[in-house]
């Protein structure tokens, strides 16, 4: 296998308190090793470079059942933005839901190269893994929604934590996933009758439980589990203002269940959870009570679903939300999409405008609560794609976070009435390379337990991206334009030890890898005629048909899991 | 003795049931339990059927021969090359698998590429796309539905254990299935028959009902009832019609109309006239309020609606119908998928190029418009120079005018037995049977992933047809490869470089 | 002024969105002949398929095209200035987002003519095919401004979600004309297909000849003897008035001539 | 009174036995039994003086073909005649799509008149006479 240095590159590698000083990367097999010999390795020139580990994404919708239904439902959005064939590269399509070769194109192009795929239907798992194949250059998991599966509220309403670990352990395994994904927990089995909730403690019908109960009950089963990601939750109550308060009931419900050591939980795409106001016509930016909550716990991380002002597809696992969406009214489409025991979906395209008053202060409040959390390590930086906007808009985020000039630009161009409700003009915190660095790369890894990811250090995926970014000479906050394109157009791009960008062209395409939990529990889950039988009440496909095979993932990396019960 | 397979999955309808327990003995199916008299037809028969394809055939002398796979897989790149716009059609009777490989093929020839969907639930996909649409996999239904509307199909004939599988005939949590009380209405109505017999031999005047009188019953009391209702509404009686609570006989082509009207008294608006496409507006009224009513209601669609005069705009005022009924309850409608993996074509052309169906890659990029790049409107305008079948039978299925044109241009078939099409072919392929032969993927009507089983070899020699496709697709590289070398010999002598791929 | 005229019978379709006066403005003979159209999937040049000949001692219209153009693809497409004849028949989304300038067709068009226009003037002298002045699928922004005139009849669809101009047809149209429709004005001197402005919301649909059917979920208004089509012309009535679509609670207009269409007097007890 | 010719409704579409015929083979006898057929009301097959089982030619613009005349089992649907979906019922199907891909298979007007003296052409037979193959 090829050896390659990386010659005298700044190097930003938070996870090993390297902030920016110039040195020399090692890649040996795939891995960052201490040193190579200069004669046969490939010298990359990095003087006067950015040099971080490869992007980590936990959380961007880039495949599954949902994604392709969106992609189904907007051929105005691809023909906007054809993506021709070269000799190397397959031809597709973008804009807010690209095609599966573009994604991951242009994750790669970005020097992204783990993508966390947060949302798949249990039993839609064979469909994510078929199109997660499809996607090149990036390694990817996925999050199985878990939060309104039968089983797990029939044994969480009984008090049966240790039969719902086993089953949850099953369950992960049996859809090859990486986490417990919990959406409005309840509302999505209320909307099966087309109801929802509006509380921690409304009762779900007909099955005796609040979703406080489901929310505590997986977060215990997440740690029987030693699950390496805590749980990834969608807070109830999303999208709708005055909801931040049901987000700070729900990080407070978790309080009890911190250790000292590392988070109980994450909190998805905050953003859209960090409404102010009692209705529409007095919407506010709650980001203020939730950064201040965060700030005072540390039991809690979470992204933020920055909003990027793009004519997007929004596309959730909450149906319900997605409903009141669309009764709010200009929406030319709504798709909703149950999932029998398990969960439902809902998509419909959007635009986000910057002279739409809401849609501006939700733009403001993503950034505020970037910037108000003092700690990095506890916030992500996400769009929840393709929700607040393409992923291939993070490099206008970083722009935004680390310029205060960026920001103002953007704002100065937002509705009247946002701007006076903006608490941006009152932040002066602009973001380090280091710290950008943290809450893409080496933040996330830490969050989802992801140890040979996120950063450089030896021993490390040899997985880096080289930026056209000079720190030594660039006052970045002033000059944010070009730092924001050197984003967006990586010089170099390195997944497992192979060059695949070069002067930001794809110059080789090869697979990335799907991650899976292989989670033993000591007593393994029952599989027999009763459960059987009930499975086959509850589901219209037979048992043995269930599970997704080997057969379904191109390249699998399993990590074993020991349960502790 | 032999051997038992269970859960196989019946590759025949968009239902796909899994529970299929079949019995193989020697290399053959001989005993196939819990599936429809389709799926015996071909599980059991037609699959080694002597109509079987075993080997490549090319027709020389107007006559087909057979020929070795080489001969014929060179024979079928090379035409594929040489066209300026070939048309690769079909693919619903293959695994997502060979779909997979088929839009790469398409993308390297910069061809169109078209699936089945494009006659029978296109217009479906068309109208999601104007529309959206609310929709739910079929447990949800079987689940939680007391009302179920079939409109403009007839399951018992096309997706035959759909009603006992998923709706009104299955036990779900919330809702029980109705099939008991379906069988004491059939043993009422074969006593009223009998004492109508009676009657009539006791020369008693029996008032046989008119044939000619084909008015619209009045909605029976049997609706507002609790439980599991089920209503078809269709332009002629037919099987499901006669196990449903309420038939309602509806014009051919007024579907649009019927529907318009139901909006508009799901809003509680007025109409000014009395009858819509044959039905009263009091009965469609009565029909809205046991929609309105019911705690969750479903609504399927069949070719009804999406081959009749209006077509994808049919279907999108259905959606826009139930979607307007979510309002006040919750409301589902979804197409009656049919054939196969017709669903799964639509699902591996999207998430590879965004576009389920009707694509044109002679740009460089995927281009989608159906009517633009549909295979019925090429083969109608006569746009494309050569076409590839695969897994379909347009031979049997398209208009004859299309078959006609396609004729004019050489045309390359893939199939495991001697349809229409293979019939019809210059380039005939043996495959195997997917789903009985070959495992792989397909997906339910519902967009469910269900992973198909090999239960007996294939007869020596056959391939599959990703194997065929494949094989076309590296022959195709081969053959661009040394045109772009003879194009740059050309340039040395100072011509134009104009072909040379993309 | 440019001629163009095919060199030989196209038996495959050809995409030329580059046969627009933008374009060929500024540009030698030679290097209008050196643009790149694609037949089929063969990359070919304009001079490949087309004789192009300059005559500049004239200056409008600036384009002409003389012969079969019915499988030539987007010509004029999102055209801003200048003219072009086609004397001939035009092929598919031909002056698609036309956003200024005139297209003459003499000829017949095909599908999506003056698709999603927003200014300028398409006459086409012939018939023209469905989607004329229609959208792209799943897009509900239509044509927004400019003028349509059909001198034949058109096919389905045509007008969707029309927001603003005005189409004139002097012959019958199809099924679902003004589908969707918020904005604008289509005038129909012939027949009408059923189901003609389903959906819409807004904006005028003028029937002067006979109207196959009434969608149910339309409401008498009244009866108007004359209506206004555009500036210059005014259609001469009575005219039933049709308000709709009540399902979408639209305030669209149909104007239905009541000399051609007695199956219509039943609506008017409800006035 | 009997009529010489109908003006009917064609409507084409699945049934059971066709799907079975489907897949036994289209060569099948099966095949050929419950395809090339043509379904009509008892009355209209009274008017037509026919008898279940005799052959009639359905004609539409695009073309004209000979099935055998079967009565509808389920019910009345006077002016509406059923062809299941084959190669018969394409015969007389047009390609128009409207634009959007799909030919008019149903809901267009047809003549059905009883062509005693027709036969009906088995598949190779309908091949050879409409493709020359």
């Amino acid at each position: 296998m090829t050896e390659i240095l990386i010659k005298n590159g700044f190097v930003f590698d938070p996870t090993n308190k390297i902030d920016g000083q110039k040195m020399d990367i090692a890649i040996k097999d795939g891995r960052i090793v201490k040193k190579v010999n200069e004669c046969n390795a490939q010298i990359i020139d990095a003087s006067g470079l950015t040099v971080m580990a490869g992007g980590v994404d936990l959380h961007s919708h880039i495949a599954g059942s949902e994604v392709n239904l969106g992609r189904m439902l907007r051929p105005d959005d691809h023909v906007k933005d054809a993506v021709r064939k070269t000799a190397l590269t397959r031809s597709g399509t973008g804009y807010s839901i690209p095609s599966t070769y573009v994604t991951g194109y242009r994750y790669s192009k970005m020097g992204y190269t783990s993508v966390m795929n947060p949302s798949m239907a249990a039993m839609k798992a064979k469909h994510a893994h078929e199109e997660l194949n499809d996607i090149p250059l990036i390694d990817k998991a996925s999050f199985t929604l878990l939060g309104d599966w039968w089983f797990a509220l029939e044994n969480i309403a009984k008090d049966d934590l240790d039969e719902c670990a086993r089953h949850i352990a099953w369950m992960i395994r049996a859809t090859r996933s990486y986490a417990i994904k919990i959406v409005n927990p309840g509302g999505l089995e209320s909307w099966g009758f087309g109801r929802n909730v509006h509380s921690l403690d409304d009762q779900v019908p007909n099955f005796g439980l609040t979703p406080r109960d489901i929310i505590k009950g997986l977060a215990k089963v997440n740690t029987m589990l030693n699950m390496p990601h805590t749980i990834h939750l969608h807070t109830n109550n999303l999208g709708i203002p005055g909801n931040y308060k049901t987000t700070i009931e729900t990080m407070q419900a978790l309080e009890s269940f911190y250790k000292g050591d590392k988070p109980v939980g994450h909190i998805t795409h905050i953003q859209f959870s960090s409404f102010a106001g009692d209705n529409w016509a007095h919407f506010k930016s709650g980001a203020a009570e939730i950064a201040n909550y965060l700030n005072a716990h540390n039991h809690m991380t979470i992204d933020i679903g920055q909003v990027t002002f793009a004519d997007t597809t929004t596309m959730t696992a909450d149906g319900p939300f997605e409903f009141s969406l669309y009764e709010l009214g200009g929406h030319n489409k709504w798709v909703n999409s149950d999932v029998e025991t398990e969960a439902s979906g809902g998509i419909i395209p959007f635009e986000f405008k910057r002279k739409n008053a809401v849609n501006a202060i939700q733009w403001s409040i993503g950034l505020e609560l970037s910037l108000m959390v003092k700690d990095p390590w506890k916030v992500f930086m996400t769009t929840d794609h393709p929700n607040g906007g393409p992923f291939y808009h993070y490099p206008r985020v970083f722009a935004w976070l680390y310029s205060r000039k960026a920001r103002e630009a953007t704002l100065k161009n937002c509705n009247k009435k946002a701007q006076k409700k903006s608490l941006l003009p009152t932040l002066d915190r602009e973001y380090t390379l280091y710290e950008l660095a943290i809450i893409t790369r080496a933040g996330t890894a830490k969050a989802l337990g992801l140890k040979d990811k996120g950063h450089l250090g030896i021993g490390a995926e040899a997985d880096v991206a080289i930026y056209d970014i000079n720190p030594e000479t660039t006052d970045i906050a002033q000059n944010y334009k070009p730092v924001r394109r050197a984003f967006g157009n990586a010089i170099y791009t390195i997944k497992d030890g192979e060059i695949v960008v070069k002067d930001k062209e794809i110059v080789a395409v090869r697979p990335g890898r799907t991650i899976w939990l292989d989670v033993q529990t000591k007593e393994p889950c029952r599989i027999d005629d009763e459960l059987k039988s009930k499975f086959k009440k509850y589901w219209t496909i037979e048992f043995d048909n269930y599970p997704v095979t080997d057969h379904y993932i191109k390249v699998p990396e399993k990590i074993g899991i020991k349960a502790s019960v | 003795m032999g051997k038992i397979i269970k859960s196989v999955v019946c590759p025949i309808c968009g239902c796909l049931c899994d529970d299929l327990e079949i019995t193989v003995e020697n290399n053959e199916i001989v005993k196939m339990k819990n599936g429809c008299a389709v799926c015996e037809a071909k599980m059991v028969h037609g699959y080694k059927s002597e109509e079987r394809i075993l080997e490549p055939h090319i027709r020389k002398n107007g006559k087909l021969v057979p020929v070795s796979m080489d001969e014929a897989i060179c024979k079928a790149a090379q035409i594929l090359t040489d066209a300026k716009y070939p048309l690769l059609f079909g693919w619903t009777s293959s695994s997502s698998e060979t779909q997979h490989v088929g839009v790469e093929l398409a993308e390297e020839l910069g061809g169109a590429l078209d699936n089945c969907c494009s006659v029978c639930h296109g217009p479906s996909v068309m109208a999601i796309q104007e529309i959206g649409i609310p929709t739910a996999t079929l447990g949800q239904i079987r689940h939680r539905a007391d009302l179920i509307v079939y409109w403009a199909c007839d399951p018992w004939s096309s997706h035959p254990r759909h009603v006992e599988r998923y709706t009104a005939f299955t036990e779900g949590r919330f809702e029980k299935s109705e099939f008991k009380g379906y069988v004491q209405k059939l043993k009422a109505q074969a006593s009223q028959k009998k004492v109508a017999l009676t009657m009539r031999r006791t020369q008693v005047r029996y008032q046989q009902a008119d044939s000619q009188a084909a008015t619209v019953e009045a909605p029976p009391q049997s609706l507002i009832r609790a439980g599991r209702k089920m209503v078809v509404f269709d332009v002629r009686k037919t099987m499901t019609a006669d196990v449903a609570d309420y038939f309602v006989k509806v014009e051919p082509n007024k579907d649009y109309e019927i529907f318009g009207a139901m909006r508009c008294l799901a809003l509680d608006q007025e109409l000014d006239v009395d009858v819509v496409g044959g039905v009263p507006v009091e009965y469609l009224r009565e029909i809205v309020n046991v929609m309105v009513n019911a705690e969750f209601g479903a609504i399927f669609f069949g070719l009804g609606l999406t081959q009749s005069v209006g077509r994808f705009r049919n279907v999108e005022i259905a959606i826009a119908l139930t979607r307007d009924l979510n309002r006040k309850t919750k409301f589902v409608v979804s197409p009656m998928r049919g054939h196969f993996n017709v669903t799964g074509a639509n699902t591996v052309f999207a998430w590879q190029t965004g576009y389920p169906f009707a694509l044109d890659f002679s740009q460089g990029y995927p281009q989608y418009n159906p009517g633009e790049f549909t295979a019925n409107d090429l083969l109608r305008r006569g746009d494309n120079d050569a076409t590839l079948v695969i897994s379909a039978d347009p031979g049997a299925h398209f208009p004859k005018s299309s078959v006609k044109n396609m004729l004019k241009h050489p045309l390359i078939t893939i199939n495991p037995d001697w349809n229409a099409i293979s019939r019809l072919g210059d380039v005939v392929f043996p495959a195997q049977w997917c789903g009985i032969e070959q495992a792989g993927t397909a997906y339910r009507m519902d967009s469910i992933a269900i992973s198909l089983k090999k239960v007996v070899e294939a007869p020596k020699g056959v391939p599959t047809d990703e194997e065929i496709i494949r094989q076309i697709l590296e022959k195709v590289r081969v053959i661009k490869a040394q045109k772009t070398e003879k194009v740059e010999k050309l340039d040395d002598f100072g011509n134009k470089n104009i072909a040379g791929g993309n | 002024m440019i001629t163009l005229t095919p060199k030989r019978i196209f038996d495959v379709p050809i995409q030329a969105a580059c046969i627009s006066v933008d374009v060929f403005t500024g540009k030698s003979v030679e290097e209008i002949k050196n643009l790149l159209i694609t037949e089929g999937k063969e990359t070919i040049t304009l001079g490949d398929a087309f004789n192009v000949i300059e005559d500049s001692t004239i200056e409008m219209p600036t384009v002409v095209l003389t012969g079969d153009f019915s499988k030539v693809k987007r010509v004029g497409q999102g055209m801003k200035t200048g003219e072009i004849i086609i004397n001939g028949d035009a092929g598919m989304h031909t002056g698609e987002k036309l956003a200024g300038g005139k297209i003459v067709i003499n000829g017949n068009s095909g599908g999506w003519t003056g698709c999603e226009m927003k200014k300028g003037l398409i006459e086409i002298h012939g018939n023209s095919g469905d989607y004329t002045a229609s959208t792209y699928r799943g897009t509900s922004t239509g044509m927004k401004g400019g003028l349509i005139i059909i001198d034949g009849d058109v096919g389905t669809n045509v007008g969707c979600y029309l927001q603003g101009g005005t189409i004139k047809i002097k012959g019958s149209a199809g099924r679902y004309l003004g589908y969707h429709m918020s904005d604008g004005t289509i005038y129909v001197e012939k027949d009408c297909a059923s189901r003609a402005g389903a959906f819409m919301i807004g904006g005028k649909i003028i029937v002067n000849g006979v109207m196959e059917l009434m969608m149910p979920t339309f409401t008498i208004d009244g009866i108007k003897p004359k209506v206004k089509i555009d500036a210059n012309q005014n259609a001469q009535g009575p005219f039933y008035v049709f308000l709709g679509d009540l399902a979408e609670h639209g305030t669209g207009k149909i104007f239905v001539l009541k000399a051609t269409n007695s199956a219509l007097a039943t609506y008017e007890k409800f006035l | 009174m009997v009529e010489r010719k109908l003006r009917v409704t064609l409507i084409t579409g699945r049934t059971i036995d066709q799907g079975v015929g489907k897949e036994l083979g289209k060569g099948s006898q099966e095949y050929f039994d419950n395809v090339a057929v043509c379904f009509l009301d008892s009355g209209d097959i009274k008017k037509l003086g026919l008898k279940n089982g005799m052959n009639v030619q359905v004609t539409s613009q695009f073309g004209s073909v000979v099935v055998k005349a079967k009565k509808y089992p389920h019910g009345a649907m006077s002016g509406i005649v059923f062809i299941p979906c084959g190669i018969w019922a394409n015969v007389i199907c047009s390609s128009e799509t409207d634009s959007i891909g799909m030919p008019t298979f149903r809901g267009f007007e047809v003549e059905v008149e009883p062509a005693p003296d027709k036969p009906v052409l088995t598949l190779d037979e309908l091949l050879k006479q409409e493709f020359g193959k």
